[in-house]
């Protein structure tokens, strides 16, 4: 089988006049369209856990989950080289390992966390590469090119826009993908942002998970447009729509906006349209079922990614029926979902981060007092 | 009048739900009390404080704001200058940073910069403090930003009955009030009370001695008001007899009381949540030591945080934060001095 | 003749597909239009004069020309209803007096502040609104209904939008138009306002003065786009563009916008192309010589707003040649221009506002402590 | 080596071009260094502290932002990560409040927040301060806000030979500063001085004594040093011998010089030109009432600005400001004690 053979059927382009005669998808293999396919079940696999985790009293903080968006992320970080750079956002939490990922996760050189150090990060560990000093998602590794968030919305898309300017002065061609739900993108610091971004020509590509809510808040009150993405209009830059829930239409979009990105024609903004499978944290799941119609979160919840990429890759042939069973969670609930709805390789990857983090300890309480100021050279 | 509770017997209340009444009571009261935020409406805010507003008062009255923390408080004050009075909740008081400069330079002096035409009934509310594993961004006490603001009120109560006053208190003053709720007490079932029946406001500037006390004064507000009341505990098992003074507004100050107590007990300490240098317990010490200073009888303390961020894991949270331990420590030096 | 005569001819309309077959400029009079003229010289004649004042050392602090952008403030202003408020900025002193002051200048219930009040201000003295504690534009009036601003540029956007959400609560119709320069665009809050006031579709109308300079910093390095009105695209509300140089062009625009933003369909933006004619404030005037090519200068200032709209006027018939040449200032600078260059009752009008201003005292000292808070009731 | 001045005789250099040359300077020594800001490169920035910095360094070193402060401050950020140092201008300090989450937030915890991974060697430098009549946003000294937050060091140099020797130690230090210059000094003939011929940077955390003196010590910075130093004058007259201890650095303090000073003179008197609630004297008079209550015999007291916003008309601000004559006041009145 050809390393390009395509993910046809054709794309579900939404995005205004785009009709590339090449696909940034086709030019993916069938062992390329197999690692997105496992790494769905990996993203999912760990909201799961972590899910189970939290509920049996081990994990303190709130869960943000990733369910049902994982398409968004693993669209988005497919194709990344390894030395770009990436900012997620507080439900990106499986970004951080899924970046550089490809085929080998364990590879030693990879440009992104390690299943143990995420893992020791949501258990608070001192093995955690921020030492358990800010939590959840506020990680990030200079090394791995990953820039850790503060808890304010959009606050890294300047950071995000410094980052590739020097890296731009170094001479490197790094692009970094952001991340943002679309309540995010009412930020003022997201208009300043992309507006310096824009007029720089920076390559900064914001992925706006639009996900429909914004905490209890619909997206018709946190924007005034229906595509979020034509908040990209107002800088002149494109603004691309994805179909979120297809992680190859993520990608052709994600990737079209890098490739601009990484030419030097500037910023862009890809809008993934999704939905929040539960509430916004797990602390308002049960609120969640009240602020939001029955129907809506049904209809939402319906095109499961992990199935949509399923039956793409059975249309194209790349896996039968048997390997299709691999997964059966689609549409479960964490409550619902067991171990062996999963393929055995990404519980236990899990297993060994968990196994890691349950081996660190807290970290010692007088680093509280560490670090506050660079220590004198 | 109340939505939250028509009970035929009293219960005890608790600082959530006295914060729920002073807001139902009042927008009963106000016609032109609006009410802003981010999720305050359809969800009734991120830990309810809203819950059921938006139901009985309307979306226009109680408006889910996008994302904005600057345009919260800059429409909040174009509100005011519109005639209304205005609630805007931050989710979390952490999140004013992103709209500090409406803060004190657009709000905080309108009404010194317009000689007193323009008024800014603006209150700016949101959970505040740490010791709940919130981390950097949920844990802030940020109120000495604001002290050093001038034109803001500072208020921060650390019971259901404060709570409930001092949110009517600070919403009936016609001055823009930073209000520090402690989300840590929201819920905390020991400090549950029983309000009374009938409306009341506190007016804000006013202490309160929680506790008498003959051989040092604790000053403080907000969650370690009880941190000092365990101490003085402590302490009484130790034969020092310790006052704890509850400043409850920050600005205007209730210099009174404090001096009071220390013409009395002679030993001072002075604790906040926040970061030491520049914070309200440094206020309090250079007052102290300005205006009472004959009646030291030993240097004046502080316990407050140490100069950094409020991190998370707990072994860390707990080094860098006031306790009941640093707190003892700390009292019987400043006796035997 | 009818009050309705019209005022062509055609409009330069640089909308884009707007071509309304009754323009608003049509329902003009003849004493509006020749009213609006007069205006044009008010404006630049308090701008000149301030001038000279401040280089006679009357005054202190930074004088911000509205030299050259008459036609932004005359053309905006005009259509206003008393009831409706604005919010002026630095470069719009000329905007406080101008407010409502149709026709009979002097009126007493007029909506706007007196030219005695404006010169207080100017002067520093007690006679001001705000009693001399705050400078320059930083001034307005509840009752007049015109926000005081802060130095933090775009920062009353929100404030605009809140006071007419107060408004509306009350039942009135209000709108607010609020003046910016195109660099002031580029704030956060800019953004955070207009989305804000897109979503609830309240009635504010940002004026852009994009005069292609932001202090040392050309409008491109602030705004990716050439059109700074694009950035209405981003919310999803009509951006439009107006010749800032034509009085009439201006008024077509900024009431079109405002006829929508009463109608309850929302806000706008109008984009006003001029050109600052000096240095960004009296400080710079030279060293904006340098940085400023010296062709770009006369192109932008060749095109007098006074100068087109007495060629309208005279095309119209509305005045002729000899009431054309009660203004001879068109093309001068404040040192050349001389008192007799303007219409007589424009100097006096002036002379009266200074006049106010000199018997007026500087604040009694202790009043810098007061009015911190409200008084006691 | 600085374009600025080429002299055969050495020519003493106000403040402005103090910090020109440290630019200059850095610029060469450090290629990794990046600047950017407002007007700072076509202009040379507002008060021309960049001037001809941009002709010489290119547009892609020197950059002339879009007003948009919070990006100002969270590109550096960025910039800071990718492995750069960062002078990022504030037209006027004024206007860092528009960016202030991302300062207090994003840029002073990075440090913190990684265990030290990420390096922020940010230096948010401009004009502060007033006396100069530019009313309520051009005249603020907001410097208590940062000293609040932790992770910031916060500099303000007095003298020509400090500006060009804080800045180089601020951009060399590795830790993000909010720097304070105080643009009255900018141009002020009586303060130029020589300026050494060598390269030398001040390592931040240092005070100066600027007087010395027995009776009574003034410790301040930035312009009111020169109050200070002239009430010191006032008062020789008047018999009192006073010490002037200017700062220079208010985060990290130099305490030691502090205490020195008043174990010597047995009086103090702390200046700033913020507001007083929460203000950097109030934090003077706390350290010393704590750790050096013994060797005080009078209160310490403060001279601030009353709580209030600068105003604009002469006679409000310097109703609202130290004064020499405040000082030489509060001084007789402490040494009466
Ligand atoms: C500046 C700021 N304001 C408020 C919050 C509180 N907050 C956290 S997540 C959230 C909702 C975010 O919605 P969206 O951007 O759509 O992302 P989603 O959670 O839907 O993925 C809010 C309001 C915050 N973290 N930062
Ligand atoms: C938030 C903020 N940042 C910086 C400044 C300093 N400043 C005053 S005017 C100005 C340029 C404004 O340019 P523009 O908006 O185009 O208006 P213009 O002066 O050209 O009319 C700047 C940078 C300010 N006043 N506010
Ligand atoms: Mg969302
Ligand atoms: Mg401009």
């Amino acid at each position: 089988m050809s390393r390009t053979s395509g993910t046809a059927p054709a794309a579900n382009a939404t995005q205004k006049g785009d009709t590339p005669s090449i696909r940034p998808r086709d030019l993916l293999s069938k062992e390329d369209c197999l690692e997105i396919f496992r790494q769905l079940y990996l993203a999912r696999y760990f909201d799961v856990r972590l899910i189970k985790e939290k509920r049996l009293g081990h994990l303190t903080g709130t869960l943000y989950s990733s369910h049902n968006q994982e398409g968004v992320l693993v669209g988005s970080l497919y194709g990344l080289k390894p030395n770009d750079w990436i900012s997620p956002i507080h439900r990106d939490m499986p970004a951080f390992f899924l970046k550089d990922i490809k085929f080998d996760w364990r590879r030693a050189d990879r440009m992104g966390l390690s299943i143990e150090e995420v893992c020791a990060q949501v258990w608070g560990r001192v093995g955690s590469p921020g030492r358990a000093r800010d939590n959840w998602s506020h990680i990030g590794s200079r090394s791995k090119r990953i820039i850790h968030s503060t808890s304010m919305l959009a606050g890294t898309i300047p950071v995000a826009a410094g980052v590739v300017y020097a890296d731009r002065l170094d001479g490197g061609d790094a692009v970094c993908v952001t991340f943002n739900g679309e309540g995010s993108t009412a930020q003022g610091i997201f208009h300043e942002a992309i507006n310096y971004a824009a007029v720089h020509k920076l390559p900064v590509v914001t992925v706006v998970e639009n996900n429909q809510w914004a905490y209890g808040t619909p997206a018709e009150l946190e924007c005034p447009t229906t595509d979020v993405a034509d908040r990209a209009r107002g800088f002149g830059i494109p603004g691309l729509v994805a179909d979120g829930q297809d992680v190859f239409d993520v990608y052709d979009k994600v990737m079209t906006a890098i490739n601009y990105a990484r030419s030097g024609r500037g910023p862009s903004i890809v809008e993934c349209k999704t939905f929040r499978a539960y509430g916004h944290g797990d602390h308002d799941d049960d609120r969640a079922n009240k602020y939001r119609p029955k129907e809506d979160v049904e209809k939402g919840r319906a095109r499961d990614p992990i199935a949509i990429c399923r039956a793409t890759l059975l249309a194209l042939g790349h896996i039968d029926a048997a390997h299709a069973e691999t997964f059966r969670a689609e549409g479960k609930n964490a409550s619902e979902a067991k171990n062996d709805d999963f393929p055995p390789e990404v519980v236990t990857f899990l297993n060994e981060g968990i196994e890691f983090a349950l081996q660190s300890s807290l970290p010692p309480a007088d680093e509280g007092a560490k670090w506050v100021f660079r220590e004198a050279k | 009048m109340s939505l939250v509770v028509e009970h035929a017997a009293p219960v005890k209340k608790n600082y959530v739900t006295a914060l729920k009444e002073a807001l139902f009571e009042e927008m009963e009261r106000n016609p032109n009390l609006i009410c802003q935020g981010e999720d305050i409406g359809i969800l009734g805010g991120a830990f309810g404080v809203t819950e059921g507003l938006q139901a009985r008062y309307g979306a226009s009255r109680v408006v889910d704001m996008p994302i904005s923390e600057a345009c919260i408080v800059g429409s909040a004050v174009g509100l005011a200058l519109g005639g209304k009075t205005v609630m805007a909740e931050m989710q979390f008081i952490d999140f004013i940073s992103c709209g500090f400069d409406q803060i004190v330079n657009m709000m905080a002096t309108y009404h010194y910069r317009t000689a007193g035409e323009v008024n800014m009934p603006v209150v700016v509310r949101g959970p505040a403090g740490a010791y709940g594993g919130g981390a950097l961004y949920h844990s802030q006490m940020n109120e000495a930003w604001f002290c050093n603001s001038p034109g803001l009120r500072v208020v921060c109560p650390s019971t259901p009955y404060d709570a409930k006053g001092l949110l009517k208190g600070a919403l009936r003053d016609g001055n823009p009030c930073i209000f520090f709720e402690i989300k840590e007490l929201y819920r905390k079932r020991e400090i549950a009370e029983f309000l009374p029946e009938e409306d009341y406001a506190i007016p804000l500037g006013k202490a309160i001695v929680r506790r008498e006390g003959s051989d040092l004064t604790f000053v403080t507000y907000g969650q370690n008001v009880y941190h000092c009341l365990q101490a003085a505990v402590e302490l009484e098992k130790l034969g020092v007899n310790a006052e704890v003074i509850d400043i409850r507004t920050l600005v205007p100050l209730d210099e009174d009381t404090i001096f009071t107590s220390i013409a009395k007990t002679n030993h001072l300490i002075a604790v906040n949540e926040a970061p030491m240098t520049c914070g309200f317990a440094g206020e309090i010490v250079a007052r102290v030591s300005e205006k009472a200073f004959e009646y030291l009888d030993a240097p004046p303390m502080r316990i407050t945080r140490l100069d950094t961020p409020v991190p998370w894991a707990k072994p860390l949270e707990l080094h860098v934060l006031p306790s009941v331990e640093k707190l003892v420590n700390a009292a019987l030096k400043s006796v035997k001095f």
